[in-house]
């Protein structure tokens, strides 16, 4: 789960980790009233959980407070890569001598986390990983010792940090460090960290994903999500243990397993169809389950054909399908739908799903290419 | 002999006064599996499975009472670390953990623990390890396999049963199926298993099934380059799954550039490995392997 | 540095291991009222940093205020193997079924911490280790993962604690692990750690010892130390960076190491003279430590001589001489000091007390023979 | 050729620029160790000991510009468990911690992750180490000692200058004297540098020096028994302490029973160690071991 940049700074702070003053607008007047407040020169940024907010305008430096107001109506008015902006946050302006990076996520080769820093910061840092690998220093930390403080100094030294900036520097990357831990988090970065005119250090923008099978052990951070900022069939989805990603074709999916899920995608595409999302229902997926995830595809306009792939394992295909069926009888959907069962209790599923008039397939092939067929009108699915 | 799961194989079944525990305990104890041992904290004196096997109240006091030298995990996401490191602290060689939802902090704890132990931990988010016809630890469907000289590692499950169901089909059969599980950090990769196949003498050759996110099929291919004899055939899924996108498997991200099912196959192909495009062509690349080149 | 009972006990509360109600009390009037509160049938406990008060006679059970009054006065009026008692503990009365030990310590040999429990508490644990080893279970934690729950449930196991206790003792095992790593403690116990009647687990006596080296990180910690409870001396040595321990003998020692100290003490045994102390002034000792060292040990009355040996190594001998003139200027000492110098700067420092009419000795031996002489009443100092 | 410390040890100073650096390092060097570098944080690119060594930011980079194999540390306890951890991971093979008053669990957690590396560590609180002739890491006085056949470890300071000096003033000389520190929990203890003892050409015997607490000595009498054929004689100290008190030393602790001087010498007297009741007389059980045995 992404955390605003706001939530993000919010546990900065707490962590002492020196951010500018700021708070967060639901309106423009409020945005206004903030700015008036920090003194007049601020900046107005969205609170979107996507990069690329300062390419689409949703950055603004304001010089006085009726500037703020004027340009937190303009963002506020915005859709970011399709996210509405409910809330930007106003910040008093700094002054920046030298934009650094500084980040920790996990190294699944090594099996550690991994601490980065970066005198090129402010920028797509993976973008500098890429163009520029030597400018990105890197240091592995053992999971059982954590950060220990010459590991953040061989950071300061690799980014050539001013000495004097050395010891803040440590503590910064010390209360990163905690944040990362105490969080169960899988990023933090705080990207751009600013050395300001002044020669202090500040945490100017921050990012904090926090690993999804540790929010339950962090009631406090699952409250933070924000639900504004996700696709309405995706909170659907996860409300009945669903994993639903939209995609852009016109195949709905439905798959036990991420795995199968994705190479059920791959196959579509082989025989040149789009699929138009990924849906997995998970392990020992219950007739209440199919019937959510049925409901889910079919709110996707696009969608012209569904294959539903189930191999069963813990999964009963049996009650899969007795779901497809009490599916289908709720919601009496008028495109094809292609079924393929295999594995545990297939037969006994198939044998259900035979008298209703339903399009099965024997082999992963030959549902797609029939769930291909389907989407480009032919609607008894069979394959040309 | 098969790798891993043998007919030396003496298992302990943690949490297996579970549901999920009893249900596979039985499955497993029908296939063959020597089950020696339940753990279950708090109910240690009891006795499962028609009254046949004991419960302990800890790894180490049934492993000193039943010589077990493998175990299986059943125990809730919360448990599982726990369970994990006091298999190992009681000197398990091999234990499988079929949990799923460890958060990744903990995962690199144990794993940075287990550096420190002769154990070779699968999983977790693992369906188990096959070795067909002799003994099964894990909940892989056994009904789809038969008996035979292929090795198949998988970081997927069910996509695992797909390809076990082809190969079956074609009367292709099995030495060992390793599912090494789905997590982002886990206990046995690629390269930890190639070298058992490479080494068993029932093996011919390896199947790997991989998927978007990470290195670890990039890192096998560099190790079948330098090290393997026998032939490998690969499938990776995930070849139409935008980057950047979470596909249910903590696993399955792309992270900027690395990671991608190009980046794999690029990898393996260059290793020698041929890579299908889909499951069943798997075995049309094995067919055509044993006819053109044996 | 060692916490009475009531500040271990109130550690143990807030790390959420059940207590009894109870309350301190320095008067007979404040126990009295204290027993009142907590309904009439309470213990009194003597606040003193040495065992076996139960046996002196410093933990009376009361049935009523006005008895806890009167027994508590009686308890405020002892002196316990020689501290007296200035606090008392007025707990509610536990009805006991039975009585558990639960404590961690360090495995030197192992180098980690030992977890220890046993089913027979409430006595002196030393004694059953001794005696009856089979009697104690010992699990040894790992200091980078820390006391895991499997752990805890192997001491339950292991001391036949009823199964409905496992989930509750194990959450005290978690909460004692807490307690020891987070207070850099050496020791912490619970014993007796009971079991109640009404089936609960209570700590009903409790022991914390911490690291000195860690003290300074732990100010909070530093402000429990009972001075009252300590020898004067003690206190005022440690003001000065010395290591000072009062003994029963007539020799003062006045040394630079404690493994030195030690042999200089053994070393005046042999020749059957008692030492009068252990002191050891550190590293690199300067004047003004050397003359507090020498008030401290003047203090004493029944010093008859004192011996003074120091090795010079980062202790430079020619500063440790001037202390001594200085100390003896100050002071002016009228019993007899004799004086062995060896190591840097040796002779120098000879040189300076050459022609002060103190007795010098060239090595160890012959110095422990001269102090020896001179506290049995040879006040030259030569050996007979 | 003496043990840890030779004509090969390639020294770095951790704290060189301090007050207690500067003077050891100058003493160090005068003996003639090939001092290669000093790490200060914060000072990397300057230079000290009449600009002849040069200072570091990082062990790391002290490493690689020099090749250095020990170091040896001056730094405050509050950042000398750091400073051991950064040794290790730079591949320092050798690392003498003068520090004192280091707290015990951080040491505990030093003492755990060094065993998953390959790296010696003497001390805590430890006067450090001097092959006679040859060089020295630490801060034993020199003029104390000359080169010859005995092998010395000790887990005192001052104590072990009183001895070297009775060995001196007897004409006796020595291989390599080890301070392997007072405090309870040490990197090196007697069964770790007795084996290189016994291995070493240079060394014809060796002497221990003890203290009450702990169990080392009895673990090392052990050892002596079994596998020691050079002659070992001891001296310990703290027989006329009372128990439970301590001593000093944190080290210097009688716990219950265990760890008395008594426990101590009856059981290396057990191994055939001959224990000495003060310094001088181990000079005098040497001196007629070498006449009668010899």
């Amino acid at each position: 789960m992404k955390l605003h940049e706001y939530q993000a700074k919010h546990i900065f702070s707490r962590f002492d980790i020196p951010v500018p003053k700021g708070k967060i607008a639901n309106t423009a007047a409020e945005a206004r009233q903030i700015a008036s407040e920090l003194g007049g020169n601020v900046i107005i940024k969205a609170q979107v959980l996507v990069g690329g907010r300062g390419l689409a305008g949703g950055i603004r430096l304001a010089k006085n407070p009726n500037e703020a107001g004027t340009l937190a109506a303009t963002i506020l008015g915005m859709e970011i890569k399709g996210l509405p902006v409910h809330r930007v946050l106003v910040d008093e302006a700094a002054s920046i001598k030298e934009e650094l990076y500084l980040g920790i996520t996990i190294d699944r080769i090594e099996q550690c986390p991994i601490f980065m820093a970066s005198s090129t910061g402010g920028v797509n840092i993976e973008e500098v990983a890429q163009t520029a690998p030597q400018k990105i220093v890197k240091v592995l930390i053992n999971p059982l010792l954590g950060l220990r403080d010459y590991q953040a100094r061989e950071l300061a030294a690799g980014i050539d940090l001013p000495r004097d900036q050395w010891k803040i520097f440590t503590q910064i990357a010390t209360s990163l460090w905690n944040i990362f831990t105490s969080n169960d988090a899988t990023l933090v970065e705080i990207n751009p960290l600013v050395l300001t005119k002044d020669k202090t250090l500040l945490a100017l923008d921050g990012k904090i994903t926090i690993d999804d099978n540790a929010l339950p052990l962090h009631p406090d951070l699952a409250e933070m999500r924000d639900l504004d900022a996700e696709v309405p069939e995706e909170i659907e989805a996860r409300k009945y243990g669903l994993t639903y990603i939209k995609m852009d074709g016109s195949i709905g999916c439905m798959v036990n397993g991420a795995g199968l899920a994705m190479a059920t995608m791959d196959i579509i595409k082989l025989h040149y169809g789009e699929p138009a999302n990924f849906l997995d229902i998970g392990g020992g997926a219950n007739a209440d389950r199919v019937s959510a995830a049925m409901r889910i595809i079919l709110q996707d306009p696009s969608v012209k054909s569904i294959l539903i792939n189930i191999f069963g394992g813990i999964t009963r295909c049996d009650e899969v399908a007795r779901g497809i069926l009490s599916a289908i009888n709720d919601i009496k959907p008028s495109l094809p739908i292609i079924i393929r069962l295999a594995g545990t209790n297939a037969n006994e599923g198939m044998k259900l799903l035979a008298d209703k008039n339903l399009t099965t397939a024997d082999t992963l092939v030959e549902a797609a290419k029939k769930a291909v067929m389907a989407a480009h009108g032919d609607q008894d699915g069979d394959p040309g | 002999m098969a790798i891993l799961v043998n007919k030396n194989t003496r298992l302990i079944v943690q949490g297996l006064t579970g549901h999920e525990g009893l249900f596979h305990a039985a499955q497993m104890q029908e296939y063959g599996t020597i089950i020696v041992a339940g753990v279950s904290p708090g109910k240690g004196g009891t006795w499962e499975m028609q009254g046949k096997i004991p419960i302990f109240d800890s790894v180490r006091m049934a492993v000193e009472a039943t010589g077990a030298n493998s175990s299986i995990i059943f125990v809730p996401a919360r448990a599982a670390p726990d369970a994990i490191y006091e298999a190992a602290e009681a000197g398990v060689k091999l234990v499988v953990c079929i949990t799923e939802g460890i958060p990744v902090l903990e995962m690199l704890r144990v794993s940075a623990f287990l550096k420190t132990k002769n154990t070779l931990l699968v999983g977790p988010n693992s369906p188990g390890i096959i070795s067909p016809g002799i003994a099964k630890v894990g909940i892989i469907p056994a009904q789809i396999i038969t008996r035979g000289s292929i090795g198949i590692i998988s970081r997927s499950g069910t996509l695992t049963y797909e390809m076990l169901n082809a190969l079956n089909s074609a009367l292709l059969g099995v030495s060992t199926c390793v599912g090494i599980g789905g997590d982002p950090i886990i206990g046995s990769t690629y390269i930890d298993l190639l070298p058992l196949f490479e080494d068993d003498a029932d093996t011919e050759m390896v199947i790997m099934i991989g998927e978007i996110g990470g290195s670890d099929e990039e890192r096998a291919a560099e190790y079948i380059s330098n090290k393997m004899t026998k032939p490998v055939v690969a499938f990776i899924a995930g070849r139409s799954s935008p980057p950047g996108k979470r596909m249910g498997h903590a696993g399955a991200i792309i992270e900027g550039g690395t990671g991608t099912a190009a980046s794999k196959i690029q990898a393996l192909e260059n290793a020698g490995v041929k890579v299908a495009r889909h499951p069943e062509e798997v075995v049309e690349l094995i067919l055509r392997g044993t006819t053109t080149e044996n």
